[in-house]
């Protein structure tokens, strides 16, 4: 059985934030999660795309943003990744509170909603090459009901 | 979906009514139209509501405490009201209710206001 | 000014029809479709994806589907594309009420849909290679309003 | 969404009532719970309410189409109702009215059965 998995690209506007989560939840739709667990995953995809357009790319609609999903075993994993400026300081990013553009009135609290809403966040970035931020959640609903009732419509 | 507001001009309070999604991309719609029924009010205080707000992420954060931050540089206050689960969350982990008020709805929103002014 | 774009591949998996449909409506829905052209525009990439799906790959979910779409001026383009088993009679295929697999209870009417709810549409399709299909479709919404509430999110 | 299904035996008529949307993947659904339905049922009609499909494509023409031989071969009638313009656009595109018959609600749809049978 081929585990079910999208890749998504599109460039840098801020437009593209909410068609970015619409698109994740659509593609998680099929294992059932609770409304809890979508927003949870609604709201990671809108805070690391969210950062790849404004600190990875500076606004620039010429930068890319690719999202990767797919399904193992019982859990959703979300790779996020830009080829934009990149993180210095991991450290101070990960802060609570912390951001280096605060006149674009930020909160600081992206990544920590990130680390909060998931069950592991992996960040991997290198300055003037970009950032990629692999997340995975566990989903307490039945993930093996997809491929059933994929199977069921060859017929 | 996107952002939709609605503003009522009361004596105690400007309520503000954020309707679908607030995010980065819809925050400086909220941040300028804030600011103008700011400007225009006869009144200090602003009452958010949040009822039909389907979505915010860590960009609403951002707009809301630039608001709080004009409101208090004002002398007035900043009450939030009818918060959904999600929200209360992103509020909590922010601590941002040690700065921004909450009450359970409109009314008492106004109320909580009577009393502290 | 930098038009939007998106590029979105996932396996020939049936449960992954839907989530192509939302996937591109979320896509033009910034672009404020009326819900007759967002109807055309689910239903025509329901037909290219499922005859990607059954057609070009026999159902075997190693097989991969593209689709990009974008906006040229008042027109959005889709791409839907396969590297699955090709066309050899395309002329025959187009026909309407033409199919190669009755057993499957397919109507034959997925060509033909796509050419009457679609503004144009191109088929590139090499036998043992795969299958390419280009549809354009002008939208009667203000599509200019994107680039300038884009801009407007910047401050 | 995906794709639910209720069934009701009257006297004249099974009535199926397809809710959500009827695609490829949903559409074996469609096939083997309704075959078995007409199974079951003791009349030969068959009343097909399309009154909560959200989205049907060409491979909902085809379900629908295999289901008519079926019930045709019986001796039976199929009338679909409450065809929403989509689906109707589809219908007319590919001659379905030839063959099935419409009606505006389940209502007509048997009283048009009571008639012809
Ligand atoms: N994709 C990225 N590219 C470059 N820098 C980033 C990226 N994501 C986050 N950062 C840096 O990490 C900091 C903290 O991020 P975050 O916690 O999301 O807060 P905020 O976005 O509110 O600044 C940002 O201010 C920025 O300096
Ligand atoms: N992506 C594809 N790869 C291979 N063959 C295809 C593809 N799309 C269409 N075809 C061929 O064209 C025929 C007509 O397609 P269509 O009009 O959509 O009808 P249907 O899907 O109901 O068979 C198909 O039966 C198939 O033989």
């Amino acid at each position: 059985m081929k585990n079910n998995y999208m890749k998504l690209k599109f460039p840098a506007l801020s437009e593209n934030e909410s068609f970015a989560r619409v698109a994740v939840a659509a593609f998680v739709s099929r294992l059932d999660p609770t409304l809890d667990e979508l927003t949870d995953l609604k709201t990671v995809v809108s805070e690391a795309v969210t950062n790849s357009i404004i600190h990875g790319y500076d606004n620039n609609p010429d930068g890319e943003i690719t999202i990767a999903a797919w399904v193992e075993g019982t859990e959703v994993i979300l790779v996020i990744e830009d080829q934009g400026r990149g993180i210095e300081d991991l450290d101070q990013a990960r802060q609570p509170l912390y951001t280096s553009r605060p006149e674009l009135e930020r909160s600081g609290m992206g990544f920590t909603i990130m680390e909060n809403f998931m069950d592991s966040i992996d960040i991997v970035s290198v300055p003037g090459q970009g950032t990629k931020i692999t997340m995975a959640k566990r989903m307490n609903s039945h993930l093996e009901l997809t491929d059933e009732s994929n199977a069921a419509s060859t017929g | 979906m996107s952002l939709q507001m609605e503003f009522e001009h009361r004596s105690k309070a400007l309520i503000v009514r954020l309707k679908g999604e607030l995010d980065h991309h819809t925050a400086s719609t909220v941040k300028d139209r804030m600011e103008e029924a700011i400007k225009r009010s006869n009144c200090r205080n602003v009452v958010l509501s949040m009822k039909d707000l389907v979505f915010m992420d860590s960009s609403g954060l951002g707009v809301i405490l630039g608001r709080y931050k004009l409101i208090a540089d004002l002398g007035g206050k900043m009450v939030v009201c009818d918060v959904n689960p999600a929200v209360y969350r992103l509020f909590q982990l922010s601590g941002m209710f040690k700065i921004v008020s909450m009450a359970d709805n409109e009314r008492s929103a106004i109320s909580s206001l009577g009393v502290v002014s």
